[in-house]
């Protein structure tokens, strides 16, 4: 039922709004309202009951283990959540002066210097507020570093063939030309075409690394020598960083620029889909250009830097600061970790990923591959299964949520056929594990037994399989009443 | 170890199966040169009491003020029940509803925020997000200039919020897109009617970020009339009192945008917050962020799925509308159950609580010798005034008696002289307006009277 | 699952313990101890998503209609619960000075006051913690009221048969003995009766009105009259409140002692068994007997009043000033209502229940009281359904988990054959109350068509119906391993 | 009409239903005389907004001290997880779970519960909560006379919590149950062996309300050898360092109670809390409270129910083992959350810090010239000091420095001359414990040197 259905015409819940409405007379007619909108008419308790239930409905980190490659679905510390919303923290507006979060302003220095630190690079912003806003940074201020060399023929960036969407998108949206690099059969940048797609046209190369299969890119200190060389930049994209966390610097491997994702490496609520936060790093050449504003420490005091200190920064990306509150979560979850905490993320996500890794391939399953070692996360592919049984990995994903487990996800990277890429996390103990194995082994066994019963899961959710192709071609977008 | 399981017995027994010796070696992919050592510039771990201790001094000595500011981030009164429900783990830690049969609760909640923000501002559809108001107003530039085509002009109005230009100018300024300034009239604080021909979009701000009312329907009518569409930059309140764009002038504004954080999210030193964007049916696959629709399951039931997925950077990569991932989705949750909340009547009661609280304070104000209105305009709930002493000096002095008094407009308008942006939303009673007014009053009558007066130095985390 | 089935040994939690164990020497050896308890040892991300996931089993106000007969389960409202919980409230210590909490002592003393005002007694304490400690310090008052003038002959308390068992028992507990005063058929206090009753070893009557049959005791004046006259003195169980509050104020009736259930009338959670709140109210005569502490308020300062202040006190009924927390919430309650507020719960907690009660006998439902109004609670007696189908008001009560309503109260109070106690409050809907009878309605017709799968309902809960019998005999009260 | 969801439409339409013309006339069977008028000592109706910010002013103005007082409510650190779980709505606003197929939740949890609660007292069982420290050894001592059958004496040490002795006073007086005060050695602060004879029960305190280590094995094989019960009252986070009362001597306390709220529970000026009682297996029908089984339900799967209800008061009436009916089951569910979060190690190193702290603190006051302790003795986290000034005047000095110093013993223990009771837990730092014996040195000093210092007084709503 949606909560519209719920609604009565006059009904009022007069517990939340200012006792007596007040007259507006000086608002000219022409520029009122005629009719109310649509929202519905509750009472306090409907609205509490109505989303409460609703809730009950997701699967979450707090719920059910969540495997979903690539997004880093670790447990958020609930005490980042509570300190973070301490009243005077969400009373201070945007537009105070600094006088008035000198205790704020203080964790965003602090975290600033710690992201400085587990990246390896210069300077940090953390304005950007998700990992593809801090992409469009990254790729911004590459270009703006050319630019102001007066090298303004560099038209091109280049993209691995697995990459992330956000990375092609994310360079055009920059002006560039995007070329895509394909990968070699063990997971790697193929070179040879690496080598043959540089030159002076190139602006920079973005990276993600480990990859998105979940492999490190052994040639990583090769591919810098050769992206340098032909005078571009190199690009980080931090969306799996929880692999290295600790163990190695993206600014150590000759990244001249970097994001973060926080909400994945720094376990920030992902929130139904945010807000995340996407911090930028930068080697030294590149801190002029860093978005606005970024706070700095003089003589005991923080101060926000603004285009007038940072005159040929790449500008504002957000009206204010960007996402504070989710960035207060990370300073806290960064400070209880302390350094050896970080240090320990990259291990145990590693021990995890591997440790499924090896059980599943014992178990008969395929792993892409089976000759690398697994980083934070690796893919399985079903194609076996698929042309034995007609089960596919998006049926087996719809299984497991009927076993109480998050599927991971599904045909991405789109270079390995139904695909699984497994990312449990740290955070998830052995026996979880083990339960997960045992689950998809059952699946298995299902899909040679009934595999009509596997076709059609879930059969446990709210809902039934729901049909994508009558959601894109007869849009219901809004209700209507 | 904070926040891993491992027993010393569960990592012996995983290496093994793995069949390596130690953690260590899992990490033998990766070239010896690039391992990083400690990490020395990161301090030592702290328990979970202890962070507390520190973030409850530091958010203590920051303290708490009486606020004044408006300037694109409102406070508003937040329902308790809004954040006790948002935080629950189920929609706090939830990933992307990707998984549609196990996220139908977030899934239904965006349909119904789509429902709500499509109907507040009179438009088809809505999205589910986007990071704020500033880069959705950038958002809607493309959208706009994608949608026509053949112009990639942009006419953006001085009215608009400076942070605002400045982010659409970061935002798009690679896109060849070319942002005209239009001026405003100085008497009315409202934005003449241009000159202009060849322009994809013209952005009308309402209420403008002087509070200022533009003349919507006028501006409307002539920019379709001249081929362009209409981007409508709104405040989601104000929609309780205001035309909504979907209305404006004979055929509406084409694409809504704003701030949405008027709705449920707190200050919070600017963030986060969520932006918000509607448009006419017909632009729906040029709108970028996420979008949820209705269908039906296997059984014919209703139930919610991402759509229109194919716009997306995950499906269409280079050639996507927006390179847009994540966006602020537990803020247009906190959002859905606010509206849901205060219902029609009560988003009306906030919106013309907060104008009358503001027209009070003008009127209390401007009886000051030495403050005046700039603008004759109407306006909602937010005002430039006129200061015959320095803005900044007055602000500085406000914050010593625990009042922000308003934003500073002096760097972003010195043609306004030393003006001063403010706003009492429905949070103010009249107590704090009279304790606003005695204190601007003390201050202007001081200033006035005697020589320039030594500037007040603030000691680090103090009110002084 | 049993958290304890998720602990491995020698798992540490470690944000959540003083970061090195110190050492105890000084505490000698034989009186430490040997053993560790049986803790779980589970990480904060298990422990999180075992109780968040347990949560998800109950049903309760923020989930369900709960039409809990004689326990008013209304709406509480969010705010009360966050601003009882705003950080100095929380931190403040009970031993730590008037001077540290004025702020909350004013809460205090108006929450009084307001008691005062909608009791119609002379002064109020707070400090009982639920409805049974208000009726142990309203009887107790009574036996002091009584020692202190040497009427120490009077022995005996009276209760009416419809009673809830807790004033028995705490008649017993004062030292009285307890005489049952029969019900007539309208469901009134038998009165001839009472007047045979009463006499020189009366100490009181307590008396529940509306009764917890869910009718207004109509002959309460003369109900005092007698038992004022035998030298008795007339206790008020506040748990049926909700009934009069605005409308009739049980000082007005006569009576000298009252208590109030605030997790009933003043909307604090009940939390899955508490904590409440059973402040008490007196007619002056017995104001010197109060349990302490009670607030005063003594030139715009507020201060605690005790044994001291207070000599002939029936004493302290808890460690320090009883369920300040709850009490908190209920003065939070208390400020949104209002006067108006107030005068509207008996109102609408009354019309809800008239309705439902007219609509169920239109319905063909057998009503325990057809020709008397409803208080704020009514009976159905399913005696008919039955004799007729073997269903018993048990099965239709589980039946209706499965609807998705929790069940009224069953089988209270026993005068009633088959019966159910049905409470609306005033905070549900009349949609909700229309859906509450269509599902009765259904249940009825499955009583005649299905009547096997009424009787093994419930069908759709984590567990089907319970063996109590079992759980009486082999008691397992505690899990061994 | 804040929290009534009724339109005027509704109204009409049910009264048509009911067959009345209004509300007023569903009072009809209601005496004339007997309805009040308005409520005129009500104050008007508050917007959660009004009351919110009251509220907040009220908690402000309050502040927050450094606090060193534990006297029965100890200041730990509360893991944020505790109560963002326990006031989860499911939780929060369910009722006692007598529908137990709808309330496995809260079901299994009390069962977890009464788990680690006997595991924590090495008792057999315990019960789902009572009210608070004080009133649960009310119930004990009750218990235990009917237990006993043949006495109706109850020995009760003064080392027990004065404020506790009053309330089983308060409570068990009426039913003509002797209560024996037992003397104390005053070198040692703990309860001398006596010399009594014919008695239901002992108290044992551990640590005793002077924070002293008693001797609980020679105490309790003492009274069962006369015959006695023994009720251990005791500190369930000191029992992660301290014997368990079911290993006291060689059989064990009969009866374990205590103050639960160090597990969970917020000080909160001292409720809601709650009280704990376990006891041997042979006395579980004479417990009072609720108390969970496991079993099984129709398809042999297990579950959680309120079971032995024959021995409460809404089956078994005037003969119930105790009148209790609501309990504190909020504070329980937090307590094994608390738990949980904290494991065994944990809650070690809560207990062994806290008493450290306290040890450190002891010695460092112990160097200011006129402070010393009270007793030999050891202690668990809390101690008595003794003062060469007045302890009042002292505490007073220390409220205006921002310090809650200590628990102010002249009054229940004359005989102890200016005795102080003063705790640290884990929540203090080193520097804290610098700051307080700065201040107390500070204090005693100048007390010391002048003449009799002016009397403070404190202004209304100020740390002055």
């Amino acid at each position: 039922m949606l909560i519209f259905e719920l609604s009565q015409a006059n009904r009022r819940n007069a517990a939340q709004a200012p006792s007596a409405p007040a007259v507006c007379d000086d608002i000219p007619a022409h520029l009122r309202r005629k009719q109310r909108p649509l929202l519905p008419e509750v009472s306090e308790m409907d609205a509490v009951r109505h989303y409460t239930r609703l809730s009950q409905k997701n699967f979450s980190i707090d719920t059910h283990f969540y495997p979903l490659g690539s997004c880093t679905m670790k447990y958020n510390p609930r005490a980042c959540n509570q300190l973070a919303m301490l009243p005077q923290l969400l009373a201070r507006h945007p537009m105070s002066s600094e006088n008035t979060g000198q205790g704020f302003l203080a964790c965003m220095f602090d975290l600033q210097e710690m992201l400085k630190e587990v990246t390896g690079m210069a300077a940090v912003s953390l304005t950007p507020m998700a990992g593809a806003q801090g992409e469009f940074a990254g790729v911004a201020m590459i270009r703006a570093y050319h630019d102001a060399r007066g090298d303004t023929a560099r038209s091109e960036i280049l993209v691995p063939d697995a990459a992330h969407g956000t990375n092609p998108a994310t360079a055009v949206m920059c002006g560039y030309t995007v070329r895509e690099i394909p990968t070699d059969s063990d997971g790697n940048v193929d070179l040879a075409a690496l080598k043959a797609a540089v030159g002076p046209h190139t602006a920079g190369l973005m990276l993600t690394n480990p990859s998105t299969l979940g492999v490190f890119e052994k040639s990583i200190q090769e591919i810098q020598r050769i992206v340098h060389e032909a005078g571009g930049l190199l690009y980080y994209d931090g969306a799996n960083l929880n692999a290295i966390l600790g163990r190695v610097k993206p600014g150590d491997m000759g990244f001249d620029v970097i994001h973060l994702n926080l909400h994945k490496t720094f376990s920030t609520p992902h929130g139904g889909g945010g807000p995340g936060a996407g911090p930028v790093g930068v080697s030294a050449r590149l801190e002029p250009f860093l978005p606005i504003p970024v706070v700095a420490s003089e003589g005991g005091r923080y101060r926000w830097l603004t285009e007038k200190d940072r005159p040929q920064s790449i500008g504002r990306l957000s009206a204010f600061m960007g996402n504070a509150g989710i960035l207060l979560r990370a300073y806290i979850y960064a400070r209880m970790l302390g350094a050896e905490g970080m240090h320990r993320v990259a291990e145990f996500a590693t021990l995890n990923a591997n440790y499924l890794m090896a059980e599943l391939a014992q178990a008969g399953f395929d792993v892409a591959f089976p000759k690398r070692r697994a980083s934070h996360e690796f893919i399985v592919t079903l194609k076996r299964l698929k042309d034995e049984t007609g089960i596919s990995a998006m049926d087996v994903a719809k299984r497991l949520l009927d076993k109480g487990f998050h599927a991971p996800t599904t045909y991405f990277p789109m270079l390995v056929q139904e695909c699984l890429l497994i990312e449990p996390t740290e955070t998830e103990s052995r026996q979880m594990l083990d339960a997960f194995i045992a689950a998809l082994k059952e699946i298995r066994e299902e899909a040679y037994s009934q595999p009509d019963m596997v076709k059609s899961a879930p059969h446990t959710m709210p809902v039934r399989r729901l049909d994508d192709v009558k959601a894109a071609r007869e849009l219901d977008l809004a209700w209507k009443g | 170890m904070p926040f891993i399981p491992h027993t010393e017995d569960d990592i012996q027994a995983m290496l093994a199966r793995i069949g390596v010796p130690s953690i260590d070696q899992l990490f033998d992919e990766i070239p010896a040169a690039l391992r990083s050592g400690k990490l020395t510039g990161v301090p030592q771990g702290m328990v979970e009491m202890d962070i507390a201790r520190l973030m409850t001094e530091r958010a203590e000595s920051d303290g708490r003020f009486l606020n004044f500011a408006g300037a694109g981030a409102y406070e508003h009164h937040i329902p308790a029940a809004v954040w006790q429900i948002a935080t629950r783990g189920e929609f706090y830690s939830a990933y992307t509803p990707y998984q549609a049969e196990a996220s139908q609760g977030t899934l239904q909640l965006l349909y119904e925020f789509q429902t709500m923000m499509s109907s507040l501002t009179g438009m088809d559809v809505s999205n589910a997000s986007l990071y704020d108001g500033a880069s959705g107003l950038a958002e809607a530039v493309l959208m706009a200039v994608r949608a026509h085509k053949t112009s990639r002009r942009v006419l953006l109005p001085k009215t608009v919020h400076p942070f605002y230009r400045q982010v659409v100018n970061s935002i798009v300024k690679h896109q060849k897109i070319e942002l005209v300034e239009l001026d405003y009239d100085p008497a009315k604080g409202i934005t003449a009617l241009p000159q202009e021909k060849d322009f994809a979009a013209l952005v009308i701000p309402q209420p403008n970020f002087f509070g200022c009312l533009e003349e919507v329907d006028l501006l409307t009518d002539w920019a379709h009339a001249q081929g362009g569409l209409v981007i409508g930059l709104v405040n989601p309140v104000a929609l309780a009192l205001l035309t909504p764009p979907g209305q404006w002038g004979s055929k509406g504004a084409d694409i809504a945008v704003g701030e949405g954080q008027p709705l449920g999210s707190p200050l919070s030193s600017g963030g986060p917050y969520f932006g918000f964007m509607c448009c006419k049916q017909a632009l729906v696959r040029q709108m970028p962020g996420r979008i949820i629709g209705r269908t039906v399951d296997l059984d014919g039931k209703p139930g919610f799925t991402l759509t229109l997925q194919a716009r997306e950077q995950h499906i269409r990569r280079a050639k996507a509308t927006s390179n847009i991932c994540s966006n602020q989705g537990l803020m247009a949750t906190a959002a859905t159950i606010h509206m849901a909340l205060l219902g029609p009547d009560g988003l009306e009661r906030v919106a013309s609580a907060s104008h009358a609280n503001t027209v009070a304070l003008t009127e209390k104000l401007c009886a000051i010798p030495g403050v005046k209105k700039a603008f004759a305009q109407s306006v909602f709930h937010e005002t430039v005034l006129q200061l015959n002493v320095p803005v900044a000096d007055a602000l500085r002095a406000l914050e010593a008696q625990g009042i922000v008094g308003g934003f500073d407009l002096t760097s972003h308008y010195p043609e306004l002289g030393q003006a001063l942006l403010v706003c009492a939303t429905e949070t103010k009673t009249a107590a704090d307006i009279e304790k606003f007014t005695e204190q601007l009053k003390r201050i202007v009558e001081r200033r006035n009277a005697g020589p320039s007066c030594t500037k007040l130095v603030p000691g680090p985390n103090s009110k002084w």
